[in-house]
């Protein structure tokens, strides 16, 4: 593998940061403080952190309503993340999106997105756009399993391909849609058997490995800059906390949580890598401390930010009408 | 009378029926065993079973679409869509099929189903998940559109939409769901088409639905109080609407505010407006003034949506401008 | 194969059936004598012949904008058919429909349909009635090459796989979308490998030979009947007219029409009966007269109709409210 | 001054834009060598090629879906959608999407995209390929919407369309397509947003856009011959709207006709109508009239089409109504 150890550190620290910062979002949500829905990555870092470790800055993602960890994974900044789940002011939308809106354009992040599937179309116009210019720019596209029976996942994965679109399609399959387990959702088992319906690669990975998520996108950016098209990569893996928080998680069992508890990717990535004699434990603790520190401090940062100028509802939905305020 | 939250009145209501009917049943996403994103439909899989209350792939398209197709051939669905915006990857289905094939076909066939869409901000659930869209489906023919404002309604318009041989698009709010209120104790059909008057008064008309009826109580209540009375219509439902009791209200009083969550530009409202503009004009002592929600997204902050929907408070303001 | 000889005349007398009536839609559309769009399914007429035979009185169909061929061979009555492409009274739709309205809910014709893809859904909602009153009918779903990028082709499929439906789509590959080729609509030359998508038989067969299509189709229904769920059929076809009448055709060769002219579905049957003695070419040549005198009295049929009374225009919307009229 | 019919005259703005600018280009099914279903991209994919006029499969959410993805990432594209009643298959990516991400996102982005949606009945295509569905999506904020009703202005209001940096809904009238008019030979930018006066006249105000534009003018000819100078108002835009200029009319002359071809209940000229009795009520001396399609979808038999459409007659007898 292409690996250098210096990208092995950064994976291993992009993974600390997201699961950091969820379990900061939990507790935030948890005292009321942060309002709205929030939909928690724990379990699945290694998707988006071995996803985005094969692509360069100016490559785009689109994501989902489960997006924290891919923004943080394409250099998302923690600090205006938490601000906008608390919805401040100096939260990377003002305040006007919250969890599940939260874009970067600056880094590609095409945003995160509260309808099931419509990143799948996003990423294809992202992907010609590239194509129309010429480039080289890649887009990721992330999504669930339960998301590939959306209209949106066919006909995306149906014009990339015939288009030929640098666009890599990387499936989250937690195994659940809500409370919809994957064998009630789709009479199918691999997701990565749909690649056959357009005629394009596709693989099944395990989700829970950043390394082989890192290997499968690496080679599928490799093969869309070749103009070559897309791929679907499918990554099983879990979410630790349910659908969203407050979900009682009636649908699944106890047993089968821990199950994957047991195949936690964050644990793993530690013993690869002082097996391997590339991270001491000492320097992953060291690593893990600061990051609980930068996540802190991110909710020092939302916690006295403010919210946005009331009459600012108003501005941001054109470029240039600013629409008509309401005096109470 | 006993009391019951909107949510359980549906829940009531759609149970009733698949009690006396076993041609209706109920599917949508997460409305079985989870018992649906709101607790709608709690319990109903257990009594009912897996064939009667079925949960679905995320795929709004084939609800709705399976929905007409079940309709057509001799059975009496129940489709839920779990917020109103995702009616949009559901509109040919609604639109283009539903509304017309009774029609295209020259009136040979009948299509009895419901489609509920939960609508409305207020929960912080940003820009794709709050949205009030009726104008997209009451101003289309074809379809019959009803949107409860309490318990009661709730109940008995979903009995008589589950009865109605027209595709009928339930909605719903979102923030009503929790709100409990009388219900009698033995639930009587409500008629499609038929106001209600929530309060009477001579000096201003209120007409609207859903959860701007509580808005425009506690606005009433606050103008008693300055010496106005003020008229309440709760439309129930936006088609066929009750043109008889606006037009009868707007000559006894002469004003009249309207009321709606949805943006106010294009908001079915503006059709009310229009048609006693066009019918009830000499009537009218005063502009007709609109209330709505302000002409953006709905934004994530608290402070910034209650900043964008209408309130109670909105709506004294809108009347005062006319008094 | 389990097909009587009476079975395979009453094929023959469908397709000439088809024909004729499609020839005269031609030359009434030539004419100006009939409103708005007409697609004909001239060299299609193995497949919904083929299908339909395998169907029973009460089972469904959904058509397409391509759906005259359908709906005769699932019974339509070709008088009505005429007059509704006329616009007139006593028309199937009372001239509400026209061509791609047409339907006949009592034989089990859930309509012609102008929106491409939409018979998918529809088909998947029959089945599912059927499934849920156990009533043991199956719904065959039409539709073309092109409409298998919809969005509705996959919502359609992976619900009637997960949920066993009795449905047999039939996917009537003619190579074309309006101008667009498959090769340029889509990367797969064979549209059955989409089964694989839902873990469903998918089989792909010459369109051309209706023995073909009837057993296919045949042994698909008696899986839908058994509670196996969905199949889907791809018969490779060609239209030997335009997308629509008025269509120059630029996008394709002469050489390709006359191709496939060579294969022409209707000289292939009639060889085949007159081959195995089954008819003879006199009760063939016979059929056929009959059969375009059945044609001519529907136009005759069609011409002495009327227009409905203006005033039902508001009639039909609803089965209880009659919208208001206008008073010119 | 040259003439130009009005399909001519959009084509005309999409070349000279993409000659223009290399980041623009035209997608959609069929508008590659087959030229457009109704001909309008004709000669195009020859002077372009194929990656600037390209035919896409039948799949219109990733047709608006890819061009919403696209002008996010610094292009500008234009999507065609070959009939309105397909945007129903398209309304996520143009109303959850399109519409919301720049708000969503809190300014961040700009969305420089065209949707063209040819729309109308009068051709006999029955009622999946003859709607008329303004109402949908000029109420929403975040988009932009023009109705172009003749050759200049579909030409100068394409050139606008096309540089502006929010998405903008092109309606196009498919009875327009052949009708010639004059076109400038330099021809200018219309802005967005400001309507024309089509004929100055001081006792009714028609206030209309599209294909209308022509009925009203042929209803105005019929009533000059009555006495009755009537002042028609061609919108051009539905979104942003040009209030001030609605208003100024009816202030001269205190009465007004509002005229479109969708279905009338619900149609987006209730927001005309109703912002009319809210803001300009003192002005009226007459009830407001709208004139609308039939409540019902668009028949196939051409008379029974002409029976359901508005025309010129109705626009007549609708000013009569109030003179
Ligand atoms: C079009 C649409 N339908 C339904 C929903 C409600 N919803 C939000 S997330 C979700 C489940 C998504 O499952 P999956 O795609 O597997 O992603 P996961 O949540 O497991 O990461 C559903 C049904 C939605 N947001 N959008
Ligand atoms: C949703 C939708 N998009 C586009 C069209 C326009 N249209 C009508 S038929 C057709 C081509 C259909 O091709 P195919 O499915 O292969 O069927 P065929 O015409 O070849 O029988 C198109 C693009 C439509 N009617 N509906
Ligand atoms: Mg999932
Ligand atoms: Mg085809």
């Amino acid at each position: 593998m292409n690996l250098s150890d210096d990208k092995m550190r950064a994976m291993m620290k992009t993974m600390l940061t997201i699961r950091a910062f969820e379990q900061e979002a939990q507790n935030q949500f948890a005292m009321g403080l942060t309002p709205g829905f929030v939909h928690l990555y724990i379990g699945e870092e290694a998707v988006a952190t071995g996803a985005c470790a094969a692509l360069k800055e100016d490559d785009f993602i689109t994501s989902t309503h489960r997006g924290h960890g891919h923004i943080i994974a394409k250099g998302g900044d923690v600090k205006y993340m938490m601000a906008e789940l608390f919805g401040e002011e100096s939260g990377y939308c003002k305040g006007k999106g919250g969890s599940m809106h939260i874009a970067d354009a600056s880094k590609g992040i095409l945003g995160a997105n509260g309808i099931v599937g419509a990143g799948h179309n996003i990423a294809v116009g992202a992907g010609l756009s590239a194509q129309y210019r010429d480039s080289g720019q890649v887009c990721v596209c992330f999504f669930g399993d339960a998301s590939t029976n959306q209209s949106t996942f066919h006909e995306a994965l149906n014009l990339a391909s015939v288009w030929k679109l640098p666009v890599i399609f990387v499936c989250e399959n937690n195994g659940y849609g809500i409370s919809v387990s994957q064998e009630r959702h789709q009479n199918i088992t691999d997701i990565s058997v749909r690649a056959q319906s357009y005629n394009i690669p596709g693989v099944t990975i395990d989700g829970n490995d950043v390394l082989a998520v890192y290997e499968a996108v690496f080679e599928a950016v490799a093969h869309a800059r070749d103009k070559k098209g897309p791929t679907l990569i499918e990554c099983k893996t879990y979410r630790h906390r349910g659908h969203f928080e407050g979900d009682a998680t009636v649908y699944r069992t106890e047993e089968e949580l821990m199950e994957w508890k047991k195949k936690d990717p964050i644990p793993r990535l530690k013993n690869f890598l002082t097996d391997n004699e590339i991270m001491s434990i000492e320097e992953i603790d060291a690593m893990e401390a600061a990051i609980k520190q930068e996540v802190e401090d991110a909710v020092v940062f939302a916690k006295e930010s403010k919210v946005a100028d009331l009459a600012s509802v108003v501005h941001d939905v054109y470029t240039d009408i600013v629409e008509e305020a309401r005096v109470r | 009378m006993k009391t019951m939250t909107y949510g359980e009145a549906i829940r009531a209501g759609m149970t009733q029926k698949m009690r006396e009917d076993d041609t209706v049943f109920l599917f949508g996403e997460d409305v079985g065993p989870f018992g649906g994103c709101f607790g709608v439909s709690a319990g109903m899989h257990g009594e009912f079973g897996e064939l009667r209350v079925r949960d679905t792939p995320i795929s709004e398209g084939v609800i709705v679409g399976a929905a007409v197709g079940a309709a057509a051939t001799g059975v009496r669905p129940i489709a839920e869509l779990m917020f109103t915006d995702f009616v949009t990857v559901g509109m040919d289905q609604l639109v283009n099929q539903a509304a017309k094939m009774r029609y295209m076909f020259g009136g040979h066939l009948k299509l009895p189903m419901v489609v509920r869409l939960p609508s409305g901000g207020g929960i912080g659930a940003a820009a794709q998940h709050s949205q009030s869209l009726e104008k997209w489906l009451a101003g289309i023919p074809g379809l019959k559109v009803v949107y409860p404002s309490n318990a009661a309604d709730a109940y008995g318009l979903m009995l008589t939409s589950i009865e109605d041989d027209n595709p009928v698009v339930f909605f719903e709010h979102k923030a009503l769901y929790g709100v409990p209120s009388e219900v009698p104790d033995e639930m009587e059909r409500v008629p499609l088409g038929k106001a209600r008057v929530a309060k009477e008064g001579t000096d201003v008309t209120i007409t609207t639905y859903g959860k701007q009826v509580l808005d425009a109580m506690a606005a009433a209540q606050t103008l008693a109080a300055e010496g106005v009375d003020v008229e309440v219509i709760d439309l129930r439902s936006l088609y066929p609407w009750d043109k008889e009791a606006v037009l009868a209200s707007v000559e006894k009083t002469g004003k009249v505010v309207l009321v709606s969550e949805e943006t106010k530009r294009g908001a079915y409202i503006a059709e009310i407006a229009a048609y006693i503009a066009e019918e009830g004009f000499y009537n009218l002592d005063a502009p007709i003034v609109r209330v709505g929600a302000l002409d953006t997204p709905v934004p994530f902050a608290p402070a910034l949506e209650q900043t964008m929907l209408p309130n109670a408070e909105d709506i004294v303001n809108a009347v005062r401008k006319i008094l």
